[in-house]
């Protein structure tokens, strides 16, 4: 394990990052106990634990560039600068949703912000991810598009084909697995038979790395680096970040298949103490200040929540609008 | 073992629709050894939705696999090994999930006998779950079964009891030819009277859920509840509506239906999935064509409307489906 | 450049339906620089149909890509540079490859929009080819309209002539929602009369093809063709048949199916796919539906029977409906 | 370019294979005419110039053991024991056909020997040489898959799941990729951005390698190695075998995009002329012999179009049995 470095990224920079790990973190613990209380509808798939691969990569990201999500989407809409209270007030099933209550947690989107939705079909970000990185490259606008993935998602054939195209044409697109290895209840050794996910980069003749995903600092780099090639025409990247899910697939206390060992080596590596420490050695952040943080975004949490229970249900009119564009 | 038959189901302990499919499986990996299991989460987790647990405990890894995620590499697993003699029984989970391995299924699973000109023999089964009302959104709330019941070389069915789940399971395992097996996740947890031997519902029978003189409403897998519902609530009224569950959409048991609009002189056919394009367009012009001189009022439709499944639960509820929509429909008909 | 009207095709010029195609794309590629071209053997080759031909060589290979072997990389690809604002028309080559890439139809192009709450916008074309009678056998030569037409977000054409080939494909390109632009095999080579200029036919409507007076017959694509045929063959008896090309079946113009069967007070629908299941069920079970009082005699279906595709010539021929089924079809309806 | 060796192959087998190679190019020349004269329907994708890769691997096999076969698959199917009389009744669309004049030229199968149907679906073997694999393993009967596919199947997502499932399970399967560097008519250079296709078995852990596709010596060596692995237990090989397609990408002479000096180099590589060579030079064949084995051969396949052509149509009351088993 390297030890985290701020190279390249400036006070305020890793600040934002800390606060957005908190937020995302806050944010899906409560999701996870409104769903355990009912008070949420369907499934929610929790990022908890896995911050720091959305938040390293967004930092690096304007809002004109894209992202494409999956069923774990809630982090990555929040490091991409979605407002927690659409968000909530989306898995309420409300109309001041990201979807006006349509879509809920699987599929919020925020195309102002270039958050290209979560999706519920495993492997159905990809091929939606080449196409938004080609538009990129049609209009010559400098945009990049990630395409984030889970590891299980690798095994999908859609997967293959987004990165063949996408390496073969150029696109300015950058492939992030997640791997938090597991697909669901199965592990990623039921699931292929390599270690390393970023080997199959070779497959497509790009560059493929793995970093540890809990420290922001590092998928921040490889992410930058990644991103800059992209801009620079030179085509994809496959990041492999190395990561872990608290709670179980869906929800939060179902019961939990993984080693209680295993649980609790990674929770020795959470993403936001990781953090936290470089931030008070380096003096950036402390321990008062840190509390304060994660006061704040716990009160624009509860309060997020309650305007999402608040907000009224979308009219029953409404249900065959937005099939079309008219 | 003798296999039971429909006569004896009254009387029968009573267990969930998916205990019934449960027990289904045993049985038949039991009688069987050339049936496996395959699929995501099958194994070790016992299916997200339960349909396989304590399989592998009975039966070991050899018999049941937990795969991939990589349903085209599941459902071609089933295709090949067929081909070579094996019953395998495979699942994709949420039948929304047919999409991404549809080719398998629409142009080789569906199609290998016939352009082989009868050669091979696909004893196989495909486990999906259909069917809207937990806030699951559109990707995993649809009821699909209309695009597979449009190509030939496929049979599907759709149980909506626990009896004819386990049933039909059995006979799906039992089929030389791919099976679609649909299981409605509102049925589930349903309870009901099933033979503990085997026992086997045919392809291809459909079921007269209830009796009456008035109307015949076709009605599909958790529809036939909602339309019992409805029943009892025209029966206060005076309407007495007869109830056919097809079970099977493909093959569809045409003369059963018939015979119920034969005697009843309307029909309503219900669905959950989409209206436009579903099973029961396909009813409907069936009975149009061949009971045209028997109808005394339109042959009507309900199904699901133009849109996909919203998340919200007063839209999906607004959505699906109800014994309400049901009633006030048949009465509409029935009394203008 | 004014869009030119139905009205005007008569006298026009003659060519062919792939030309008229062709023409629609290249004055749409010149009116609108978002529009782009893609798939396999699209753009050096021009199309393996000649749908494309010439536009490599007039927009060059920023507008329009030879891809991969990689149906839902091409699909994305439509998909997600659509959600980014451009126009993009892709091919899946034969409408029988759909299986391949069917997630990302039925999944994403179909249903972003709605799970978005309305956000997205779409404007994509998937150019899809159809049909039988080429010898292709069964993965080459079907007709799948009917999968596309359950799935609510996407709309889907089937043009039969030349005049309608280019207006549909210019209204596909121009529209804001997914539209399946599928043609037919035997069409291709056919010429008519087509505007020179921009020429529009506006999705979801439906056309009289032949007026008449004892038979609404509803056929699609090359079924026009074959009612026209019969329709001729028909007269000589007596029998007037009123043909209605609905042209777009997702969405149907029901109502100009409807004010011709209210007319005619019978129908025959007619099409090449698979008849159980097909557009035929549903297009019956809306006249059962809503012209009920107004029907004499049955509403009756031809579609193709319930197997696949044969390679074989004369199967082949026996499978493809043809003129004299439906000749017969209506002699029958009306004669007894 | 090895020198080919003949090392474990004996005189007889040697002389099959230059039999089965000759067989192969005679059936493809005639068919394409006969395509061409229109006596024949339909499409047919002809395998001259790709015979040592057929050949090759399915010298190694048993009539137990299976392959599934693609669009371009007579020579699969002649490699495999199969009868040229039926295939050609098959393409005359006759009741003798291997599939009753049902399937044609894209969807010959012969169960018996193994032969799971040719696929006009690129991509579409794979998922079903999986299956196959795993009912051997199944059955523990010590049979192995053959799975044939173009260079261009490659980019379909069922083939990276089906490379992925049987690594991960070692299945008996060996994945040969004829690359003959084209898919229909884009080069392989716009089919992907890697030149050497067997480098994608590192992304499931199994071994690739890269052969002459002319050199059937080589071919039979390197899938003899892979076939005896499969049956060892020890999993999936990748094949790429290099070679080109004489004609075509249907037929024979519409016109053909790919590079004269390209076509004649490969021409001048001609996988008979090398077996020849090698025969000749190690005294197993004179040329007269050779001469007499082209005569045979001619005539065999005259006769099977004879055959084939004098067949009866199958009754039209076939048209809708063998839709399901009874
Ligand atoms: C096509 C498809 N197959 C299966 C599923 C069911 N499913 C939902 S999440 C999931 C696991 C995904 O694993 P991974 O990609 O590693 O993401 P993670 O959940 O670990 O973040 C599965 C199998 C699905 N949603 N879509
Ligand atoms: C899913 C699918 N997409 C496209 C096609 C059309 N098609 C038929 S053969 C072919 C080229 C295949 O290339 P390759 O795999 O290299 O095989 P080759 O023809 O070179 O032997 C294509 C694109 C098809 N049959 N199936
Ligand atoms: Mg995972
Ligand atoms: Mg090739």
């Amino acid at each position: 394990m390297t030890t985290p470095t701020t190279t390249q990224l400036d006070s305020e920079q890793l600040l934002w990052m800390y606060r957005t790990m908190v937020r995302i973190r806050e944010f899906e613990e409560a999701a996870g106990r409104l769903a355990e209380q009912a008070r949420i509808p369907g499934a929610v798939h929790l990022y908890a634990g896995e911050e720091a691969v959305a938040v390293g990569v967004c930092s690096n990201l304007d809002p004109e560039d894209t992202i494409t999500s999956t069923h774990r989407g809630h982090g990555h809409c929040i490091a991409k600068g979605g407002d927690v209270k659409r968000m909530f007030a989306e898995l309420f099933g409300k109309a001041d949703g990201y979807c006006h209550g349509k879509g809920g947690s699987m599929h919020i989107a925020d195309l102002e912000i270039g958050i290209l939705g979560a999706n519920g079909i495993v492997g159905g970000g990809p091929p939606i991810a080449v196409g938004s990185a080609f538009a990129a490259k049609y209009k010559k606008n400098g945009r990049v598009c990630v395409c984030f993935t889970g590891d299980g998602a690798t095994n999908e054939g859609t997967w293959h084909e987004s990165l063949n195209l996408a390496a073969l044409w150029k696109l300015p697109v950058i492939f992030v697995i997640e791997n938090n290895h597991y697909g669901e209840f199965t592990p990623q050794s039921g699931q292929g038979a390599i270690p390393r996910l970023s080997d199959r980069a070779a497959s497509y003749g790009i560059p493929g790395v793995t970093v540890d995903g809990q420290d922001v600092v590092a998928v921040n780099e490889a992410a930058r680096e990644a991103i800059a090639r992209a801009r620079a025409g030179d085509g994809p990247t496959l990041i492999e970040a190395d990561t872990y899910r608290y709670y179980n697939h869906t929800g939060m206390s179902e019961g939990d298949p993984r080693p209680a060992e295993e649980r609790a080596a990674w929770r020795e590596r959470d993403p936001i103490t990781i953090l936290r420490g470089v931030l008070t050695e380096q003096a950036i952040l402390s321990g008062e200040s840190a509390e304060r943080v994660e006061q704040e975004v716990r009160r624009e949490i509860e309060e997020a929540i309650k305007f999402g229970e608040a907000s009224p249900y979308p009219e029953l009119s409404e249900l065959l609008t937005d099939v079309y564009t008219e | 073992m003798t296999t039971a038959t429909e006569a004896t189901v009254t009387g029968q302990r009573e267990i969930t629709y998916l205990q019934a499919i449960n027990e289904a499986l045993h049985q038949e990996m039991e009688r069987d050894p050339t049936v496996f299991v395959a699929g995501v989460d099958l194994a070790a987790r016992g299916d997200v939705f339960g349909t396989t647990r304590g399989i592998l405990a009975k039966f070991g890894s050899e018999r049941i696999m937990d795969t991939p995620i990589s349903e085209n590499a599941i459902v071609g697993l089933a295709v090949g090994s067929a081909l070579q003699g094996l019953r395998p029984v495979v699942s994709v989970m949420f039948i929304d999930f047919i999409g991404v391995c549809f080719d398998v299924i629409l142009n080789q699973m569906a199609k290998n006998k016939y352009m082989f000109g009868g050669k091979a023999r696909l004893p196989l089964v495909v486990l999906a779950n259909a069917g809207a009302g937990g806030g699951m959104a559109a990707q995993h709330s649809q009821s699909l079964e209309a695009l597979l019941c449009h190509i030939p070389g496929l049979k599907v069915v759709m149980p909506s009891s626990a009896a004819d789940a386990k049933g039909l399971m059995t006979a799906a395992i039992r089929e030389d030819n791919p099976v679609f097996f649909i299981q409605h996740k509102r049925c589930s947890r349903m309870r009901g009277p099933v033979p503990e031997g085997e026992y086997v519902v045919p392809l291809g029978s459909a079921k007269v859920v209830r009796e009456g003189r008035d109307i015949t409403i076709v009605a599909t897998a958790y529809m036939v509840h909602e339309a019992l519902a409805a029943a009892e609530r025209l029966a206060e009224r005076g309407i007495e509506a007869e109830i056919v569950d097809p079970r099977s959409l493909q093959p569809l048991d045409t003369p059963t239906i018939l015979a119920s609009v034969q005697k009843t002189h309307r029909v309503l056919t219900v669905h959950e999935a989409v209206q436009f394009g579903g099973i029961g367009a396909e009813i409907t012009a069936q009975i149009a064509a061949e009971a045209f001189d028997y109808l005394d009022a339109p042959p009507i439709r309900l199904g699901g409307p133009w849109s996909p499944v919203p998340y919200s639960q007063p839209l999906e509820q607004e959505w699906i489906v109800n014994a309400n929509d049901i009633h006030d429909a048949v009465v509409k008909l029935i009394e203008g």
